[in-house]
């Protein structure tokens, strides 16, 4: 068995849920509700990507950035047209849940429609290294190296500035942010245009390692979740751990259950039996954040 | 009032209601790149049957449904032609796992379904295979042949990737009991078509040092199959491939073709050497749509063909009867993908396939027949 | 004397590193209406929590009724016949101020999913009954008019004291009464006291009570527990405990700004 | 009979199963606010259930019954670790656990034969295809009836006002006594006997079944029927139910009508999309709003305020 | 005109009904008023509707002569308003120390550090905590820390929501202590409460609320002295 290169595999699979768990978990904390169509956003960064690098011939980093961009705004418009107006109508953390669920289906449909069903996947071809036992792609690389700079990035914005402050305060209480003068739609708009840009950058990570499909986000949504409850909700060190866990959890499990002569479709169970097991006996994740009564 | 018996019109000047037949294609799917190509196959046997007078003077009308490469989808395509259009006779499911999925359904509803292309031997013995038929020999054949293929070579760890699938497990099962003692079988890995990301079972197989690996799956997945199959270095093994790999759309891929000019083989049924009427198909195919026919284009033909003949004989009315009508006719029915006889279920009994490798001609790729193989 | 009804013997419960209640000693005797005072953040809503189960203690013995309660979740403690009322109201928001007040009634027949469906009989009756007998305590509590109001869209005040009507719907034999006159007009805050009161004479009932306005207090308990830093650190007749040096210093305080603690 | 008949008769048996489905969630979700996104699960619990004893020579009504009884077992193996969480947890606990059971169908082909599905012969050896179609139709029906008449005995009752009183607060609900553990996994039975009566139905009327016909987005498609229809009412999610499957079938048989510039199956899933933020948006109550919980005392208080009235 | 504050005609409530009907107050520049009334009779409706929580169906308001008639609340605090909610009125998901620096957030002078130490010095209790979640404290802690926060905006004007319920003997007259060192120095107060006795001590003016109207308005100390008022609102009979 080559563990070094189940390792590394790991913090290649780990490094993706980072990123998309923590761009799910900006919009998660703030607007107290799982987005479920964090999915869709992120196949749409991946769409964008494909059209402009494939359809329109531009460089990587151009599609990189422009996936985060057209993301983002979508991201933003969807917030602005449909999760605030119904936060303003008081809608329960349920039937955000279901709206972003149904915003899942339009966005999903859509891109199947303009793209079609089947997959389609980048030219590029990424140089493979051989170092000793293990075998390392450029795009693996880049991807780690991307994961901890969000990571890392986006701790410091929420610890150490002033909007990320202003972040934190909306989510825990947005009335009264608002009564100390936080314009708290702003910090909204912001957090999830973050949020979005960040999951369409992950959906194109996503695209480029495997394939683009409309089902892409949807397929990572289940351990995109995993990693963000492990990690406990809003809490970035929380997040890192979680995803290398989920990522081990995955690689390791594959070469066990194909060992056990199980079917390595199991591996999707894998991050969730620890899931819950961690739940259960701890219900705050990871994190040592402790939410009071 | 779809699939009335003309016979009530017996003055025969007046125009007969259409007779409604129909086809369930996978447009879309994992399938998709041969999905299309198949529904015009049959677009251009009810064309030249339509012009040579319908069935009995009535027109034949088609309609196709997508079945979208998925069981589920595929059965509610054959219950929506079935009931709102009331079809007595469908071309189709494509894919095994939507006949099976069908197969009950449509034997109560008294529909006969006519595979051009489902190949599962699970399909063989059902207990309503009155109601089905199918034009392309069953894996039990083709899995002889990739077989074949391992024992020739003198492989002796080998691993299984295929998709869970009722296609890919039945060439899986097949290839794995036809190699007991013969081989060993390394490493089984069944992977879920849909989620498309195979780098850590691939990663798994490889820590298993397979000198050859045995594939089935479709065009989507494969593609995806072998380009991680290049970045987890899986080139250290031969591999050998199934007919719902060879597509255009497998080869599109640079980082796939590549992989499969350097290590990967497959098997497809094709016609028997120099088989005239195969030529003839292929040239008004390709008049008409301005393509080559691809894989499984002359069994949707002959398909067409046998059942509105069968249509014709025995009225359109009463699907056992068609059904046996086909069987009878099938007793060296001389069609385009080679001379057809059915066994007592309805499969064929001999098929021909071609081995076949990807070459690398300037920037693109293509495919290339090695051998033929006769079962 | 017969054991009390409520007895606490040395609860302790930390938070964390910090300890909120710290070996509290208490009893509350049969009939008995008993305060609970001390500073903000001396534990006193943590010792309350404690006993009735919501804040699982980390050490010492509860005993209600002769059991042993410290290992108990908060819906056993009930059905031993102990009653809470929130410091901040919990009530359901969306149910009609009717509804949460029966709702709260003990040993209700249709509590139980096979009557609930086919022995309608049985709850029938008790409806009718409980029905009564929450209209009653909504028109102590200046709430009758919202009888079919939603819970959640009344004012401050008004949760509070529906928080307080729910508990008394379930007449347990001891009450724990969080502040209840907190945010309750005075005039309806002397009204709920002296019907507690009555409630203490007329059917036994016993009553913890945690509350700031000394007033109340000294006008309707037996017995006040002074507790400070998460101790007791004074009992005795409420005449005695206001006159007490101890409790000067600890809660009135003699600078204000202070808060010696 | 007309094809067109048969199709019509055909949708109705659909409408009827999963509006028991519907009901089913209502009681999780509409009166206690379990946030259960595993519905097909036991719906597929329930369809395997009735195949593999029905295969096992059990007679049709028993395995029905039976089937209901198993899934109602998963339903309480399953809330027992589950329902101590988050909802939001909940649901994507429930959820994976749905994806989770289907791939564990899918591998374990010793079981109920994996990828290849089952075949369930038809329970009404009517010989008839009409007959056959008409009986099932009534079978639906009946028990549909009985599922709502139960449900509305439920609703209105100390039950349901219990029910509704987890789904605001539970800890509320706990400290006046009310076991929210219990409740919870009774209601999750409940829910789970009802939608695996539906899934038995189902095997029973479709014939064949594999881990394919049990994909999330069956899930999805009851939770549109409850909210279209508006959670808390039992009349609402069977309009609810009835609405969203003719829509289903209506877009597909729309294109053969008219020319659709988009794919049916894309327009169709985005409208679904539409239709739900529309209906959160302007009526998040749904067509129907919840009914206030109806019971003696009810009447009783009001004969209090108003002594006149009756 | 030395008003900061003046509310005219208000008419306020939720959705569609009517809580608050036809009520005008004022409040003087450095003033200090209170309003109380039975429980339910609008006040907290009326103070939310001065900040646009609540629905405001007619009414006009002035603030240091500007008209800020349904102006988001943001705003008004950037103005100078500051606000005490009843209830939920800490960040409880923040620290202790973080609630207090969000209290500053329209601030963007560089007093921001020597305010909260000054708020540390009035509330030792909160300084004890600063590293601890709001969401831990007990409720007399909670208490303070609400109006530590909004005092930290360094508002013009404090609206307090019942600042004193839960608070014991000493923390209670401790904050009325700071508030009144607070109004000394120019802020304007308008507090709700239910310690009648207490805060028609501590106030110069109040007004009396009842059924979403005004019963009665005037001196704090006449109100007090008003043998229906007494009886009606203030349970002090006799
Ligand atoms: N969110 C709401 N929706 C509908 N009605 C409400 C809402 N909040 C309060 N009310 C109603 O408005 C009336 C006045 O409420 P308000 O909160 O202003 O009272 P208050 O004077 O502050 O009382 P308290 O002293 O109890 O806090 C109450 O009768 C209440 O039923
Ligand atoms: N969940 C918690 N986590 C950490 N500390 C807590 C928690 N709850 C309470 N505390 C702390 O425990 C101490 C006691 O709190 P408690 O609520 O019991 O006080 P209290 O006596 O009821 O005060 P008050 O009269 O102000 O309500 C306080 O210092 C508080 O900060
Ligand atoms: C079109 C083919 C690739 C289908 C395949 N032979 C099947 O049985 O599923
Ligand atoms: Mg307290
Ligand atoms: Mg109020």
């Amino acid at each position: 068995m080559n563990w070094a290169q189940i390792l590394f595999n790991s913090a290649v699979t780990g490094s993706l849920y980072l990123i998309s768990a923590v761009a799910l978990t900006l919009v998660y904390g703030l607007a107290k509700f799982p987005n479920f169509a964090h999915a869709e956003i992120m196949s749409l960064g991946g769409f964008i990507g494909f059209w402009v690098t494939e359809q329109l011939g531009a460089p990587l980093p151009v599609a990189f950035a422009a996936a985060f961009l057209v993301a983002g705004i979508v991201g933003y418009l969807s917030y602005r047209g449909i999760f605030k107006p119904l936060t303003d109508r008081g809608a329960s953390l349920i039937h955000l849940m279901v709206a972003s669920m149904a915003l899942g289906f339009i966005l999903r449909h859509t891109i199947g429609e303009i793209w079609g069903f089947s997959p389609l996947t980048l030219s590029i071809v990424w140089p493979a290294y051989d170092i000793g036992p293990l075998r390392v792609t450029l795009n693996w690389i880049i991807l780690i190296i991307t994961a901890v700079a969000v990571g890392i990035g986006l701790h410091f914005m929420l610890t150490r500035t002033r909007i990320g402050k202003a972040i934190r305060a909306t989510a825990s209480n947005p009335r009264l942010a608002l009564s100390s003068g936080i314009n708290t739609t702003r910090v909204l708009v912001i957090t999830w245009f973050v949020s979005a840009g960040l999951a369409g950058v992950a959906g194109l990570f996503r695209g480029v390692e495997t394939r683009l499909s409309p089902y892409l986000g949807w397929d990572i949504l289940l351990p995109t979740f995993a990693v963000a409850m492990l990690g406990g909700i809003g809490s970035f060190y929380g997040a890192m751990a979680a995803a290398l866990i989920i990522g081990l959890a995955e690689n390791v499990g594959v070469v066990l259950l194909a060992e056990a002569g199980l079917s390595t479709e199991y591996r999707m169970a894998i991050p969730f039996i620890i899931l819950i097991a961690v739940l259960i006996f701890r219900p705050q994740g990871l994190a040592k954040a402790f939410k009071g009564n | 009032a779809c699939g009335d018996d003309s016979t009530t019109n017996p003055t025969g000047t007046t125009s007969k209601p259409d007779v409604n037949l129909g086809a369930v294609m996978d447009l879309t799917g994992a399938l998709s790149g041969i999905g299309s190509s198949l529904a015009d196959g049959i677009r251009l046997a009810v064309k030249q049957a339509n012009a040579a007078g319908g069935i009995d003077g009535a027109r034949i009308n088609l309609i196709v449904e997508d079945g979208k490469t998925d069981p589920t989808a595929g059965f509610e395509a054959v219950k929506k032609l079935g009931t709102v259009n009331g079809c007595k006779v469908i071309i189709g499911p494509m894919i095994s796992g939507a006949v099976l999925a069908s197969g009950e359904w449509a034997a109560q509803n008294k529909v006969l379904l006519i595979s051009p292309s489902a190949t599962s031997p699970a399909i063989t013995n059902q207990a309503w295979r009155q109601y089905f038929i199918r034009t392309a020999p069953s894996d039990t054949l083709q899995g002889k042949a990739m077989a074949q293929l391992v024992i020739d070579a003198g492989y002796k760890n080998v691993a299984i990737v295929v998709q869970n699938t009722q296609y890919g497990v039945g060439i899986a099962d097949t290839v794995t009991g036809l190699l007991a003692g013969k081989a060993t079988v390394v490493s089984t890995v069944k992977y879920d078509p849909t989620k498309l990301d195979y780098l850590s079972d691939l990663q798994a197989v490889k820590s298993k040092n397979p000198d050859v690996v045995i594939h089935a799956g479709y065009e989507d997945d494969a593609v995806i199959i072998f380009k991680q199959a290049a970045q987890v270095g899986l080139d250290s093994a031969k591999w050998i491939t199934s007919e719902g790999v060879k597509v255009d759309k497998t080869i599109a891929d640079a980082q796939a073709a590549a992989f499969m000019a350097k290590v990967v083989t497959g098997t497809n049924p094709v016609a028997p050497a120099g088989l005239a009427l195969a030529a003839t198909y292929a040239a008004q195919y390709k008049a008409e749509y301005n393509r080559d026919p691809g894989t499984y284009n002359d069994t949707v033909y002959d398909a067409t063909k046998l059942a509105i003949a069968a249509m014709q004989n025995v009225g359109t009315t009463d699907a056992a009867k068609i059904s046996a009508e086909i069987l009878r006719l099938g007793k060296n029915y001389a069609g385009v993908s080679g001379t057809i006889t059915f066994d007592q279920y309805g499969d064929r009994t001999t098929a021909t396939f071609e081995q076949w490798k990807v070459v690398q001609s300037g920037a693109t790729y293509k495919y290339e027949q090695i051998k033929l193989i006769n079962q | 004397m017969a054991e009390p009804l409520l007895k606490v013997e040395n609860l302790v419960k930390n938070y964390g590193g910090l300890c909120a209640v710290d070996g509290a000693s208490l009893e509350v005797g049969r009939g008995r209406f008993v305060g609970l005072v001390g500073p903000n953040g001396c534990g006193k809503t943590t010792l309350l929590s404690s006993i009735y189960g919501l804040r699982p203690s980390d050490g010492g013995r509860v005993t209600f009724a002769g059991r042993h309660i410290e290992k108990m979740a908060p819906h056993q403690i009930f059905d031993l016949g102990m009653g809470n009322a929130f410091q901040f109201p919990r009530l359901f928001p969306k149910m009609t101020v009717l509804d949460n007040m029966i709702i709260a009634a003990r040993n209700q027949p249709g509590d139980h999913l096979w009557n609930s469906l086919l022995r309608r009989g049985k709850w029938h009756q008790d409806e009718e009954r409980l029905a009564i007998r929450a209209m009653q305590l909504l028109e102590l509590l200046n709430l009758s008019h919202l009888t079919f109001a939603k819970a959640g869209e009344m004012s401050g005040g008004q949760q509070k004291l529906l928080e307080i009507g729910r508990s008394l719907m379930a007449e347990p034999e001891l009450l724990l009464l969080d502040e209840p006159a907190a945010g309750v007009n005075p005039v309806l805050g002397r009204q709920i006291f002296a019907e507690l009161d009555k409630l203490k004479r007329e059917k036994d009932m016993s009553f913890l009570i945690i509350e700031h306005r000394l007033e109340l207090l000294i006008s309707y308990t037996d017995w006040v527990y002074v507790m400070d830093r998460g101790k007791i650190v004074l009992q005795g007749e409420p005449e005695k405990v206001i006159n007490d040096p101890i409790f000067f210093e600890v809660y009135i305080g003699a600078s204000a700004a202070g808060g010696a603690r | 009979m007309d094809p067109i008949l048969i199709y019509g008769l055909n949708a109705l048996v659909y409408i009827g199963i999963f509006a028991i489905v519907a009901l089913s969630l209502n009681a999780e979700y509409g009166y206690t606010g379990l946030a259960s996104f595993g519905k097909v699960a036991y719906f597929m619990i329930g369809a395997y259930s009735f195949a593999l004893l029905v295969q096992a020579g059990v007679p049709w009504p028993l395995a029905m019954l039976l089937s209901a009884g198993i899934a109602s077992l998963f339903g309480l193996l399953v809330s027992l670790p589950a329902i101590r969480l988050r909802e939001d947890y909940l649901a994507i606990v429930t959820l994976t656990f749905g994806e989770i059971l289907r791939i564990f169908i899918k591998a374990e082909d010793w079981l109920a034969n994996g990828v290849w599905g089952m075949n369930i012969a038809p329970s009404f050896a009517a010989g008839n295809f009409s007959l056959g179609l008409l009986l099932n139709l009534a079978l639906v029906a009946g028990i549909l009836a009985a599922c709502f008449f139960f449900m509305q005995l439920l609703a209105n009752s100390p039950f349901g006002r219990i029910m509704r009183a987890l789904r605001e607060d539970e800890i509320a609900a706990d400290a006046i006594g009310k076991n929210r553990i219990k409740y919870k996994a009774q209601v999750f039975m409940i829910g789970s006997a009802m939608a695996g009566l539906g899934g038995a139905l189902f095997a029973n009327f479709v014939g064949y079944i594999s881990p394919e016909s049990f994909l999330p987005i069956i899930t999805f498609t009851i939770w549109m029927m409850v909210i279209l229809g508006g959670p808390g009412s039992n009349i609402g999610v069977i309009v609810g139910a009835a609405a969203v499957q003719l829509f289903e079938r209506g877009t597909i048989i729309l294109k053969d009508y008219v020319d659709l510039p988009v794919d049916p199956t894309n327009l169709q899933n985005i409208l679904f999309g539409l239709i739900i933020i529309v209906i959160l948006m302007y009526r998040p109550s749904g067509l129907f709003k919840e009914s206030k919980i109806n019971t003696l005392g009810t009447r009783r208080a009001m004969r209090w305020l108003n002594p006149s009235s009756k | 005109m030395n008003d900061i504050l003046t509310a005219s005609g208000i008419v306020a409530g939720y959705g569609d009904v009517h809580i608050v009907n036809g009520v005008s107050l004022r409040l003087e520049n450095g003033g200090n008023v209170a309003i109380i009334g039975p429980n339910g009779s609008g006040k907290s409706t009326l103070l939310k509707s001065l900040l646009g929580f609540a629905r405001l169906f007619e009414g006009r308001i002035v603030f240091d002569s500007l008209d800020i008639t349904g102006l988001s609340s943001d705003r008004t605090i950037t103005m100078g308003l500051g606000y005490v909610p009843q209830t939920d009125n800490v960040f409880r998901n923040l620290t202790v120390q973080e609630n207090l620096e969000m209290g500053a957030f329209v601030r963007r002078d560089g007093g921001i550090k020597s305010d909260i130490a000054r708020m540390y010095q009035l509330f030792p209790e909160l300084e004890r905590r600063k590293k601890f979640y709001a969401g831990s404290l007990s409720g007399g802690e909670r208490q303070m820390l609400a109006i530590a926060r909004a005092m930290m905006a360094n508002p013009r004007v404090l609206l307090l929501d019942e600042p004193l319920a839960s608070l014991s003997h000493k923390a209670a007259e401790g904050i009325l202590e700071k508030l009144r060192l607070i109004n000394e120095q120019g802020t304007a107060l308008i507090t709700i409460e239910q310690d009648t006795r207490r805060i028609l001590g501590f106030a110069r003016r109040a007004y009396v609320l009842v059924g979403g109207r005004l019963a009665l308005e005037g001196e704090a100390a006449t109100i007090l002295e008003n043998e229906e008022a007494r009886k009606r609102y203030l349970g002090l009979s006799g």
